[in-house]
């Protein structure tokens, strides 16, 4: 963890709302894990106050680079950011993807700009290592689906669902994979891992639980100080609260005391 | 940073390298920011607030940000007494700085349990009693808002314990010089002021408080203004030092609580927003007391020029 | 704006078209910001306090601007009841609003001749009481703090006078509740709250305090929490309206009062920041409850989904 | 009195810490008197919360422009402003210059920025109508003297002071001023205007004063709402405080009760 000054690279719009920004922090660049985020000051201001956390979405080099969808007040004016100017970053923060050596199937399930940890974590080592790699993209509509083509060139299989239809499987990613699981199709030494609004998390982690398969979830909590300290990014576990930003972000399901989300 | 004048102050029996705390609550127990900077620099650490028991806290969302403001309640969940004494205050004693323990209680009788209990360790260098506290159901408020009630605690927890008191005052009171006032006569040897404002988030969407306890504690930039008035109209009333601190941001921030009339200053929120904040804000003020020819921290302390 | 939802209101006896008003002390006289908006098109309009005779006002400078705030010492500056009445209520008259005449004192019979002299002019829909404006050193806060002072001063004013009577409370108190209760025992018709909170800033240049009053009222954005938190607590501890008001900039400012149990609210520092701000406040209800599909506005206040 | 979305023409540094911006408001450029001024709000946001005053610095067609130092938040914000922006203004405002027709000579005294309602009063119709105009310029040094050229252009005779000597006299210009008034070479039906520093203005107002020379100063005070509601910017005159907004912020010096300012 460390905290630097980094240098904006790019930072340019992937699809309407939603930007990639590069940020120079070889420090940062060299211990990220997939799974892990950082924390990053979007200005040296009052208002907004705190700091925002984003998960690590690629890293080449000394490079990072983030993917985020415009919200509110911070990741609007993250959105204005050119090229050399300084954002102040704590990072990288959290625990990510522990995945043992048993796993050979990965199974990655994507809703929106959830997509961010997933594709680090195909990009990083998952290819070299697993006999397979299934990736479960959704999104509202075809014009907003996030990295398909970058899936593909990394050689995994990439499942597409739509909410209006508009590219394949119409309905939510979580339908879809209901349906891929019902079909018999998860092979055994399979892990799965999703990220997205909480909802399908919330799906993607019951179905697994239905057929016993090992599933990690991404999650999302308020932060304040983002690195263990205030516990005020709690979520419910099974054996009392857990921190997002310091026991997480990356759980497995079956350690998340899913009544109490909200 | 060489030649800065000498930033040494004296709060009674507690002697700090320089007056900048950390504020409970926003620092852990220091574990996690001593990755991020050095904690032999800091003039203190007030920690987290711990209780008799191990306490759970509140149900989340516990954070929520408003304007220039964080909300917080947290609930003051902790690992209770006996982890903290084993596991925390082992790892904090090994730092060249005073380690300032911040304790909550239900009732009475808890409060003089652990300063009972910590008196007897080594590496506590003062307790710093919340009184204070607006998240918690029972307690907490009560014992902050009645002077009487605070004069009979303050007196009986020096009974049991020889450590420097430090009391925490809150913000949420009609006359904040009376409870002041009540402490001071109890036998308090320091005042910290302020906490948290009581306050309150709605989300007009789904109609539902912002936080998972309804109302929490108000701090950041937003109550400075409230902080520096309540520092100023306390150090009129007592003559006992104050700790400052509410939304100190910056150096500058900082000196209005000096200048208003605190010894000493403790950055909270600002933690989160920049973990070095207590450096910058040491620095500061070296560089102020320096460049203005001010050679004793002492003197700048109440200093404002009006007539009372 | 075709089709929006019926925003009239009534708050006992006080009928306004639509629940946003101006508050006291940040509109004028309503004079110049009539060159600017159409005021008929307001709620309603809470004038600069009006006192017995002239007052001349704090010395300068009267303001700040803090962290998402504004820290005003005007000190009820203002040209007194008759030259009120003859020059400022009538130019008031002229627009179809509700005129609510804000009126402080420094004793009880300042208050009840001024209302005497109120109740007998044609065009004043309502007193606002000010007993809690912290910018006076005599009066003021006291009355303010104090439920037994309050509850006879209002019930000496609903003696001698007809008009819907709003106590306006102030929120540097320990606990609003029992002031509210008292207000209500006396009789009042109606609350609002708050008013500004007691706070100072420091210049560290000069040494000196940034307010000629040195301490002034806290407004703005930064209160925003705080009132709602506010707004919360007397609603559920009374049986009569409130006007909530604190930091509301845009119409879900507005909401977050409502939701919390404000009948009606009241953009302060905003009109400085933006003199359209209460038309578009009324406009964004309008719209939310259009959205929302709620068709009474009513059904809105206090619908804060929780288990008290 | 209007408040008007108005579109940022440019916005140029002139010296070192100030800038010059153009603005695109028919409306108030049409009513604009020399000695008033705009209350803008320099974002939409919440801090800096109140909206900052800037005398009107020229006025050409249906453009304003306004001259302005960077001395905080606000101002720095303001400077970053790039052409194509909207910038919310509420204007003109305030009592300006009120020349009556005895006046033949025009003596202005400017320190700093302060220049910027005078040049405005020259350029508008000084030089149709006067005798003679003189303008006192003074700055700390030759690269901080602002409008010289722009004032001789206009045919104004000028006189400059430097605090570091670089340029003209070296000194205050309100010194300057005080050795030109005891040459004797204060003529009458002149009418002096001053606006700059405290300091410089409390000494030209006595300076005049002892002269039996009419003086108004441009002053400054916080603002809140800049129209003459709020009470929020006055200063102490002979009977009573004045609003700086609204009463001013051109006041005959003999109403100012100098003693009261700070
Ligand atoms: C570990 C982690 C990783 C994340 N990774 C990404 C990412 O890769 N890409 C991305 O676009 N976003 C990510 N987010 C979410 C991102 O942090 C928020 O969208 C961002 O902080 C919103 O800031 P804002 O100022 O624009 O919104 P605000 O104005 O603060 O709020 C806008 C809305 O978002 C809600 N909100 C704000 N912060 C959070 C939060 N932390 N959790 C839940 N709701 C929130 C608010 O309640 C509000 O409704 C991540 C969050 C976490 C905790
Ligand atoms: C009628 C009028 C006309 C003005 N015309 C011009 C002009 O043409 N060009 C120009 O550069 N400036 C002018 N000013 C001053 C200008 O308004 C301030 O410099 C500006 O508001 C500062 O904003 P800020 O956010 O950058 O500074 P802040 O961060 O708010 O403050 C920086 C410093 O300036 C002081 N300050 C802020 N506002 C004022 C004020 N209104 N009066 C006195 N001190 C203040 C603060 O106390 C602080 O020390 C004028 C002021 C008035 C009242
Ligand atoms: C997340 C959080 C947790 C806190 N926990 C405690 C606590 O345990 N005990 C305590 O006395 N104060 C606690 N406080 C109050 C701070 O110590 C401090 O008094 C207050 O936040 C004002 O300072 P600030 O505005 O600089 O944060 C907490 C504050 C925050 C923001
Ligand atoms: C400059 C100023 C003057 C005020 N004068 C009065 C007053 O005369 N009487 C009064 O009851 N409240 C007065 N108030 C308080 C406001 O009416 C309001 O209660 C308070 O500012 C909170 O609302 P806001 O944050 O929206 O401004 C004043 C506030 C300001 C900022
Ligand atoms: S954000 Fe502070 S503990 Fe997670
Ligand atoms: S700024 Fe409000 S009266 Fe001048």
């Amino acid at each position: 963890m460390r905290q630097v000054k980094s240098e904006v690279l790019f930072n340019r719009k992937v699809i309407s709302g939603c930007f990639v920004m590069g940020l120079y922090c070889p420090e940062i660049a060299r211990s990220a894990e997939p799974g892990q985020f950082v924390h990053l000051r979007v200005e040296d201001r009052e208002e907004p106050l705190l700091r925002r956390p984003f998960s690590i979405y690629r890293v080449e080099n000394e490079k990072i680079e983030i993917l985020y969808k415009v919200v509110g007040r911070g990741t609007k004016i993250l959105s204005r950011k050119r090229r050399g100017e300084k954002i102040d970053l704590l990072g990288p923060l959290g625990k990510g993807f522990k995945i043992d050596s048993t796993v050979k199937r990965l199974i990655l399930v994507a809703g929106g700009v959830g997509v961010a940890p997933l594709y680090f974590l195909t990009s990083r080592w998952a290819i070299a290592k697993m006999r397979e790699v299934i990736v479960f993209l959704g999104a509202e509509s075809k014009e907003r689906l996030l990295c398909e083509e970058e899936f593909k060139g990394l050689g995994t299989k990439v499942k597409v669902a739509t909410e209006n239809g508009s590219r394949g499987f119409k309905g939510l990613i979580s339908d879809l994979f209901a349906k891929w699981l019902s079909s018999g199709q998860l092979l055994s030494e399979s892990l799965i891992c999703a990220c997205g609004p909480l909802p399908m998390l919330r799906k993607i982690a019951s179905l697994s639980k239905r057929s016993k398969a090992v599933c990690y979830v991404s999650l999302e909590q308020r932060m304040g100080c983002g690195i263990g300290a205030c516990r005020g990014c709690i979520i419910r576990g099974k054996n009392g609260y857990l921190r997002v930003c310091k026991d997480g972000p990356v759980f497995n399901a079956q350690d998340i005391d899913w009544n109490w989300m909200p | 940073m060489n030649g800065l004048p000498d930033l040494r102050v004296k709060l009674g029996k507690l002697e700090l390298k320089n007056p900048v705390l950390v504020a409970s609550g926003t620092f852990g127990y220091g574990e996690e920011y001593a990755e991020l900077i050095d904690l032999n620099k800091l003039g203190g650490i007030m920690t987290k607030a711990v209780t008799l028991r191990p306490k759970e806290g509140n149900p989340p969302p516990r954070l929520v940000e408003v304007p220039c403001g964080l909300l917080n309640a947290i609930g003051l969940e902790n690992p209770g007494l006996e982890v903290f004494i084993r596991e925390k205050l082992s790892f904090l004693r090994k730092f060249d700085t005073k380690i300032i323990v911040n304790i909550a209680g239900e009732k009475e009788d808890d409060y003089l349990q652990i300063a009972k209990r910590l008196s007897k360790e080594n590496g506590v260098d003062a307790l710093e009693v919340n009184i204070s506290c607006p998240n918690v159901k029972e307690g907490g408020l009560s014992f902050g808002t009645d002077p009487k009630v605070i004069y009979l605690l303050v007196k009986r927890l020096k009974e049991v314990c020889g450590l420097p008191l430090i009391l925490k005052l809150t913000p949420n009171v009609t006359d904040i010089k009376e409870v002041a006032k009540a402490a001071e006569e109890g036998g308090a040897d320091i005042l910290s002021l302020v906490n948290t404002v009581l306050a309150m988030a709605v989300d007009v969407d789904t109609q539902r408080p912002k936080l998972g306890n309804i109302v929490g504690g108000l701090s950041g930039p937003a109550i400075r203004p409230i902080a520096v008035r309540m520092v100023w109209e306390v150090s009129g009333a007592v003559n006992i030092p104050i700790i400052g601190m509410g939304g100190i941001m910056k150096a500058e921030d900082a000196l209005e609580f000096v200048i208003a009339g605190a010894s000493a200053v403790a950055v909270g929120t600002a933690n989160f927003v920049d973990p070095r904040t207590p450096l910058k804000v040491i620095e500061g003020i070296g560089r102020y007391l320096k460049d203005k020819g001010i050679d004793s921290f002492a003197s700048l302390v109440g200093s404002l020029k009006v007539q009372r």
